[in-house]
Formats: C-alpha cells, structure tokens, sequence
C-alpha cells in the first residue's frame, strides 16, 4: 500500500485557445510600408493631426482616417524610463531605455527601445533618429528599427514636442 | 419614471470573416449611421455612452479601449462597458437616464468572432473546474437540449427544420442576412446531422460585426424630430450556472422577465427572439407566450446571423425598425447570454 | 432627480499574494457573506447583483459572471457584469447605485474581484497578438515616462515617491486585510529598492493580490444594518482614447472632468477644505502628487508640497489623510481595487474604519481610473444625506 | 495609396492557470483522484454531483457529502461525429448527461460508443477511469455503455 496522498486543493489547468488574428486595414497599410523602411501616419481629415501607427479613426474626433503621411525616421524624445527588468519574449537586456517618440511629421509618441546613449543623460527633447535592421531582415513589425540612437542636434523645446513638420528643426 | 424610446439603429451586414477590419473599423459605420439618423456630429452629442463586448472572442484584453478610438471622446464622455451581449449595456443606459443623469444615450456592440473557434471559446465560459476542462462546446450543449425537448414530445425535428426555413426565407428581404434562401423542411430533413439531433442549420452562423443604437427620454426624441419607439418594460433575469440544474426545456428566466417587462399587458405584433439554435426559438416562443399571430423573427433571427455581443441589442433594434416603419404597433425584443440560455432579458417597445 | 441610496454593507477578503484556500467562487463569498452580515441582509433581501473585474485572461474564464451567479445568489435576479479597465471596480460600484439611483430596485449587492494569482498579472495584461506596433513594457513601462514629465514640470524634489510609499505602507500597516504589511518600512529602504522602471523602485509599486471587495447598495427606505449608512451624494465616470495627439497625459482631462462633475454634485467647492478623507487609485507612488493636482486638491504643479509635508499622511496628523487603508500600494487585486477605493471611502464616514479611521470623517471620495489614465469612476460618500 | 495587404497571422492564447478549489471542488476531485465519486446533498435534499459549492436554490454553502455509483443511466446525449480539436476524444464520440446512482441530477461528460445508433437515452453507462489519475475532471475518461442493461 502507497501512502495516503493529501487532499487535492490546487489543480494545473491548461486553457489554450488558437487564434487567426488578422490585421486590420490601417494597421495593415502602415505594417506594408513598415515592411519598406517606410515610417507612415494618417492625417485626420477634421483636426489635421498625423497619427503614428494609424488605426482607421482619429481618436480625438471619431472620423475615419484615409489620408497617408510619409514621416521621418528622426525624432524627438518626448519621455522616456530606464526599465530593469527584462521584457517577457524580447532579448533585450536590463537596463535599457524606453522611450515616448514622436517622430517628425506627426503629432503623436510612440514607444521604443532607445540606446548607443549614456542612460543617465538622456532627456525629454532629446533628437533621435531610428537604426534599421538591414532591409534583407525587415517583415511586418516596428522591429525593423532595432532601436533608436541619439542625434547631433539642438533639443527641442518642450512646447514644440510632437509638432515638428517631417522637415524636423530644419524647417 | 422616466419613459425613454429608441430612437436610432443601425447594424452592419453579418459577414462570416470581415477579415482586414479591425474593431474601430467595424464600429465607425454604424455609429456614423446612427449619428447621420439623429444629425449628431459625435459621441460629444449624447450624454452617456455604453458597449458591450468580449475580450475572448479574438482573444485580446482590452479589446474594448480601442472602441473607444471609434467615439471621438475628446473632451471625454461619460461612457461604460460590460463584458456581455449590448443588450445589457442598453440595459445600463435606462438606468443612468432614468436617474436623471442623462438624456440620451449612444449604445454599441461589436464582435470579431471569427479569429477564433466559437464554439470552444465559449466553453470556457463554464465552470472552469467541472466542464470547461472537457472543452464542453456551445453546439454540443445545445444538442443535449433539442434532445430533451424531442424525447420528451415538446417539438419534433420537423418542428425544428421549419424554424430554420421560416429564417432562411425571411433572410431574402433582409439585406444584412449572412444566410438566406428559400428550402423547404424536407430538403432541410434530409441533410445529415451535424452534432445529431442538431443539423448545422439549426445552428445560428458565426458572423463579424456591430451594432449601435441611440436612446432618449420621450422628450429628447421629440426635440430630435426623429421617429421613435418608446420601451414600455425591460427586464432581465439570469438562472443557475450548470444546465444540469435547470429544466432545459424551459426558460424560466425568460418567462419571469418577460412578465416584469409586462410582455402580457397587451398584443404582441411582432417578436424578436435572441435564438441561437432552432429548436430555442421554440422554447422561447413558448416561454414569451407569444399568440400565434405574432410575427416571430421577421429578419430571419440570429440564424440568419448571429453578432456575438451585438445579437442581442440587434434583437431591441430590429423591433424598433418595425414599429418605425409602421409594420408594428408593439413589439417584444429578447436577448439571451450564457450558456444555454442561463440569462434573458426581454423589452417592449411600442410606437410613440 | 436621482433617488438617495447609500452604502448599508462592505465587506472584503484578506488580500494575499495566493489565496490557495478557496475556489474563485469562495473567494467573491467571503466577502459578499461579509457584506451582507454587515447589511443585517440575507440574499432574498437583494433584487439584483452587479459584478466586476478586469480581464477575463486573469483566470481564464470566459464571462465568469455566468459561472459565478449561484455563488452570488443571483438565481432569479438580474445580473450584471462591468468592465471598464483599471477603473472597474469604482465603475462597477456607480453601476450598481445607478440600479437603485434610477429607482428601479430597492436593494443591490455589488462585488468585485481579481484572483490573479491563478496566472500571471505581468502576461494576463498583455496578451500575446501578432503585429502589434507597440513595444511593451508592462504597466510601469507605460506609466514611467509619464511620471518623469511630471517631474519635470512640476520641480518635485526626488523623494517625493518614496514619501508617499512609506506613508501608505505605513497606514496599511494599520489594515488587517492590507496585503502588504510593512509597519516598520524606510525611506532608506524604499531608496534601496530596485530600481524598476526609473523613476519607479520596486517598493514604490503596486503588490499583485488575490481578493475581492463587496457592498451592499439600498434606497433611502430600504436601510439595514446597525451601523451608519454611508450616504451616496455623488458618482461620476468620464472616459477619454488612450492616445490622441496633444493629449495631457499628466493631469489628464477626463480625471478632471471627472472630478469637477462630482464635486459639483455633493456641493463640494473646495476638496481639500470640504473632504475629510479621500481613497485615491495609486498604483505607483507618484501618482498620489499627480492625482492630488489632478483632482484640485492643491494647484497644477503643487501637489507634491502636500506630500512633502504630510498633508496626505494620517500618521502625521494631515489634514487630508490619502489611502489610510493602505491603498492600492498595499493591495492590488486589480478589478477589486477601485471598489476598496469607494468601499474605504463609505467606511470613513461611517466611522467603521478600524484603526485606519480618520477621526470625525463625514464626507470622503472613492476614486479609480484605468486603462492609460483614460478611465475615471468616482464618488463622494457622506455621513449626512447631503 | 496601394491596396493593403492581408495580414493574416495564428496564434495561441493560452496559459496552464493553477486554480486552488476549495474544499467542496477538492472533495471531488480527491474522491475521483481515489477512484470515488462524491456529490452533495442541496437544500431541497438532492444529491447534486459533481458537489456544487453553493446551494442551487439557496446560495447556502453546502458540505453534506455523499459518495454515490459509479454507474448511471443516460438522459440525455448527442452525437459528435467529427470531434473537434480540443476535445477529449478524437475518435466520433457522444456527450451524454449522465444520472448517476445515487445522485438526484445529472453531469455532463464525455461517452464512449461504437456509433450514433449504439446509444440511446435511458441506456446503462459506467465511469471509465483514465489510467493515471490526478485529480481533475479528465480523471474520469469517459463513460462507457453498459452491455444489454437499458433501464
């Protein structure tokens, strides 16, 4: 005779579901050109703004956005935070930089790895321009840029954050 | 209390894949459609906005927050969700006008459920320690129910086939039916089971899509000019979890909420019966005790196409569109959730 | 036009990082029983129950309010389930006065749970989806860069986080269902702590908790129970889109909104001055001096001077205790939390705080925001009906 | 603007939760685990299997256990012929609503049959165990149909 087992109290459950996710159009049309090495937002058709990555609609209005906008691949850092802990699925190591970045052109941040930096002098206003990957390796993700990297150029003033034309501070 | 009346709808078509449109994509048309009905620019234009869907049915958290993007709630708008069918939201939106705070109120519902395997997401949405772990599907659950209805002489496979050819047959009229047709009972007889008793006809499609609805008080409808329809009752009762401790060839819920919602205080012209599986609309009929003159899912019903978490606010907007039309002068909407009918709500609504 | 109902019944789990001891179900009755003995009210006393919770992926089941309804003892009733995001619990409590507010029901149970430690929070929150454009990097990686702006603009000294997770350790200490009991904590220590998402330390965030929260809701001529009911004299919720260009999302303006629209309510002018107490939303310690500005009870750019100098603080006599319950610093079973916001609240003024009670609390506010600061439920509860 | 491509992508949304069952979950699922099957008597004097926490009628917790049969008489059953993927069997089986003895409604499982045309309600069926048993609700394989008993 074995031992008499204790009480059953917790149990494993698997709950695994399969799923066909499929994109929809504006994130498809802005993943196409993604693929490209193209940066693009959409311009709403109410308030002007550019809208990186663009979802279909102005979030600020509720109308539909059609119109597709080049943008740059410089920037402008509007935050940012030094994060110490791994990111579950990403490689990358502990501590780096995320940062809030908005690139010239549109009006709206988006997040991403920011390195080639001394972490302790990175700052919001901060010009930044995105490393790619080489072409042969870019697919359908905002991966293509490896990270973004400082540039040589004067910082932006705080009011002026995600309100630079795609000419950046040449303008 | 505050009488409050429909006063806008719109539904997209029911597609079975709608494929490269995402959820702001699905929701924009038809809140643009309810807008255009009203003349309101936006969301900013009512006071009180609620959603209902459900994370699962593409398998995202959150699913809902990109709804949000669809509203243009800048300034910000006073707005909720729940995790259920819109039914319920619509539900939550009589609350909050009949406190006085609001006037009127936009409703939506929206489902991509074609992502994934319905049948086997909503199994999970059972006990999760005695039969989600069996992977227990929504058709299979429904088949032990036509079942007990057949053996127990409440309705015949017969009975049941001619629910589905009625559908299919007023699908032809309605422009927004993913299935339609014109069969008869024996040709539908003769196709083979699918899960027996159950055939894949009696089994409502799985269908992408949205729908949304403005309501107001009575006043706030007439100030707009538009036609409405006022809700005269609305109730909604939920029964025990496992359909092993329910009769299952009853609906007692919908019977105790139809009598709340005061379905019995008059005639009912017309019946919108939120019945995902054929030998349902039966039961359900039966349940509501509607007359034999009542017109019974007039577009087809879910069978026709089936909105996962917009069916049911479709089944309010659907009496609506009739009452409007002058086609009824009262009608009674149902909209049921959880498995095999666990909980129903019912509406009346009847012409201003 | 909105009929007067008030809080009759709270009750709560002990929050735990694992509570192994209960299924789902008996975790949410552990603090409904509790509920409804505080009530003086058995189940056929309730006409309707309105549940709560963030995402379904927390324990992976689908709509668990199906499941849930006999443990509730809903069989018969209506039944409804609120997701808003972060902000559900306090959505899921307006949701519930709005059943008697609208006069429709004399007598509503209300509760909100999360039992999180059935998964993971880190994965439940952030679902794998292909073609996702966004880098993520955890709520703390979203709500960082927010935090340093905030800093930067407003010159908050350093250590102001650090003073505000010490002080709420502190007043959790005082609450025996607080999940983290921490009575001797440091600034020193909390300095010490690893350093998360800069500038937030570990200690300067939010537990992940198993637990539930659950009240009792009744009309002015449906009141039970032997102690005070706590008065509801406002509730408001606003909502905003995540991201839309020129957004503040430091002193957001659904919060505002939020709050203007309540207070104006409960006749409130001036919060500081008016409230005696206040449960706010504070997962990360900064944003007690963000929402302090947020919600007006000290100028944009200021609100750190509270802190700094205990305003916040019960231990340290303040005029405006914040989280004296411990907050969402000390618990976090994350669709309960906002309700333990508004339930913290409705306890003050019923003067049934325990050894967190602020002395003479007549009128407090629940608060709760969620998705990225983009959702807000609130309410004012009061000794008085106002 | 060119035509957007269809980005089309699977993938899996899952995660193995660990629940903790309480003592009226654990009752059953340590009775089946020991080869025993557990319900427990309701308010109105049912035995309810599997043991549901709170009374159907009352919400009252419940903890009077009984053990009852591990054979049972079908109620009601229908036929999958094309099992789908996350089923338990992957070979056309039937769920069945299973009475056992001694329990006063029925649970739902998984049967295991020949053929549609082998099952009929009202037929005798037993509890066939999984050889390995752990203590979850797969414990219980499948039923089984009894030979030439049909009550």
């Amino acid at each position: 005779m074995s031992e008499p087992q204790a009480d059953v109290t917790v149990v494993k459950s698997p709950v695994y579901l399969k799923y066909r996710f499929t994109a929809g159009s504006a994130p498809a049309r802005f993943l196409g050109r993604l693929k490209e090495g193209v940066l693009t937002g959409q311009r709403c058709p109410r308030c002007s703004n550019v809208y990186i990555p663009a979802r279909g609609s102005c979030p600020a209005c509720g109308v539909p956005t059609e119109k597709e906008v080049v943008l740059s691949d410089k920037g402008t850092v509007q935050s940012f935070t030094i994060v110490s802990i791994p990111i579950p699925g990403n490689p990358i190591e502990p501590p780096y930089i995320v940062a809030n970045i908005v690139p010239d052109g549109a009006n709206i941040s988006f997040i991403h790895l920011l390195s080639e930096c001394v972490n302790e002098e990175v700052h919001i206003g901060q010009r930044v321009q995105a490393l790619w990957k080489p072409a042969a390796e870019w697919g359908y993700s905002m991966d293509n840029i490896r990270y973004f990297r400082p540039l040589d150029e004067p910082d932006v003033a705080v009011d002026r954050i995600g309100k630079l034309p795609v000419t950046g501070l040449e303008s | 209390m505050r009488e409050i009346a429909v006063v806008a709808y719109s539904q997209s078509p029911c597609v079975a894949d709608a494929g490269a449109t995402n959820e702001v994509e699905l929701i924009m048309p038809q809140l643009q459609a309810v807008y255009s009905q009203l003349g309101l620019a936006s969301a900013q234009d009512v006071d009180f906005v609620c959603s209902g869907s459900c994370d699962y049915l593409q398998g995202a958290a959150f699913a809902f927050v990109a709804g949000v993007d669809a509203l243009g709630a800048v300034p910000p708008i006073k707005e909720s969700h729940v995790e259920m069918d819109a039914a319920w939201a619509l539900y939550e939106a009589i609350l909050k006008i009949r406190m006085g705070h609001a006037d009127s109120a936009l409703i939506y519902g929206f489902g991509k459920s074609s992502p994934g395997e319905l049948p086997i997401v909503l199994s999970q949405r059972l006990d999760p320690y005695y039969l989600a772990p069996l992977w227990l599907d929504t058709v299979s659950l429904a088949a032990l129910q036509a079942r007990l209805l057949l053996e127990q002489g409440l309705l015949t496979e017969h009975d049941m086939a001619a629910v589905v050819a009625r559908s299919r047959h007023n699908a032809l009229a309605n422009p927004l039916a993913q299935l339609a047709g014109e069969f008869s009972v024996e040709e539908l007889l003769a196709e083979e089971h699918f899960v027996a008793p159950l055939r894949r006809a009696d089994c409502s499609p799985v269908s992408d899509g949205a729908a949304a609805m403005v309501i107001a008080t009575v006043e706030q409808a007439r100030a707009w000019g538009a036609p409405y329809a006022r809700i005269t009752g609305i109730d909604h009762r939920i029964e025990n979890h496992n359909p092993c401790l329910r009769d299952l060839t009853d609906s007692v819920s919908t019977r105790q909420a139809a009598a709340a919602a005061g379905v019995h205080r008059g005639p009912v012209d017309v019946a919108e019966v939120y019945a995902p599986f054929s030998h349902q609309e039966i039961l359900l009929s039966r349940a509501l005790e509607l007359a034999p003159e009542t017109l019974v899912n007039p577009g087809g019903g879910v069978l026709a196409g089936n909105l996962m978490m917009a069916s049911g606010l479709a089944r309010v907007g659907e009496v609506f569109r009739r009452i409007i039309n002058g086609e009824a002068g009262r009608g009674v909407a149902h909209a049921t959730s959880g498995p095999c009918l666990q909980h129903n709500l019912v509406a009346v609504l009847e012409g201003a | 036009m909105a009929e007067l109902a008030a809080v009759v019944g709270i009750g709560q789990t002990r929050y735990k990082t694992r509570r192994t001891d209960v299924s789902i179900a008996g975790l949410l009755r552990e603090a409904v029983d509790r509920a409804l003995a505080d009530a003086d009210v058995t189940f056929d006393d309730i006409d309707a129950v309105i549940i709560g919770k963030a995402p379904d992926m927390f324990e992976g089941v689908v709509m668990p309010e199906s499941y849930l309804a006999d443990a509730l003892g809903a069989m018969g009733k209506p039944m409804l389930r609120v997701h808003t995001a972060g902000s559900v619990g306090g959505s899921t409590a307006i949701v519930a006065a709005s059943h008697v507010q609208s006069g429709t029901f004399k007598r509503v149970l209300t509760v909100t749970f999360e039992k999180q430690s059935e998964s993971n929070a880190m994965w439940a929150l952030s679902t794998p989806q292909p073609f996702s454009v966004h880098l993520n990097a955890g709520a703390g990686g979203y709500f960082a860069p927010i935090i340093r702006e905030y800093i930067r603009r407003s010159g908050a000294p350093g250590d102001i986080g650090i003073k505000v997770a010490v002080k709420d350790r502190r007043h959790g200490a005082r609450n025996p269902l607080a999940h983290l009991q921490l009575p001797d904590i440091t600034e020193q220590e909390v300095r010490d702590s690893m350093m998360l998402w800069d500038p937030l330390r570990f200690l300067e965030a939010c537990p992940s908790s198993d637990g539930a929260c659950a009240m009792v809701i009744a009309a002015e001529d449906s009141i039970t129970g032997s102690k005070p009911p706590a008065w509801i004299r406002g509730v408001a919720m606003r909502s905003e889109p995540t991201m839309y260009a020129g957004r503040e999302e430091v002193n957001p303006q659904a919060g505002r909104d939020c709050a203007a629209d309540v207070y104006a309510q409960a006749g409130i002018t001036n919060p500081r001055k008016d409230l005696d107490c206040a449960e706010i939303y504070v997962p990360f310690s900064w944003y007690e001096p963000m929402w302090l500005e947020n919600l007006g009870f000290a100028p944009e750019g200021e609100g750190w001077k509270l802190t700094q100098e205990g305003a916040t603080s019960l231990d340290a006599g303040g005029d405006i205790p914040w989280n004296c319950s411990g907050g969402v610093l000390c618990s976090n079973p994350i669709g309960a939390s906002g309700m333990i916001r508004f339930a913290e609240a409705a306890r003050q003024v019923r003067g049934d705080a325990g050894a967190h009670q602020v002395e003479g609390a007549r009128l407090a506010m629940g608060h709760a925001y969620g998705g990225g600061a983009q959702f807000f439920a609130m309410w004012i509860v009061g000794a008085d009906k106002g | 603007m060119a035509a957007a491509e269809l980005l089309s992508q699977e993938f899996e949304l899952g995660f193995t939760y660990t629940r903790s069952t309480g003592p009226v979950v654990g009752k059953f699922l340590t009775g089946l685990r020991d080869g025993k099957v557990y319900g427990v008597r309701g308010s109105d004097g049912r035995v309810l299997v599997p043991p549901a926490e709170y009374d159907p009628v009352t919400a009252a917790p419940l903890t009077d256990f009984v053990e009852v049969g591990q054979e049972g008489r079908l109620l009601s059953w229908c036929w999958v012929s094309e099992p789908r993927e996350a089923h338990l069997l992957q070979q056309p089986f039937a769920w069945a609503m299973v009475q056992l003895d001694g329990a006063d409604v029925p649970m739902i499982h998984c049967l295991e049959a020949p053929s549609a045309e082998a099952v009929t309600t009202g037929a005798r069926v037993s509890i066939s165990w999984a050889d390995e048993r752990q203590g979850f609700i797969t414990d219980i394989r499948c039923f089984t149909l009894l030979q030439g008993a049909a009550s």
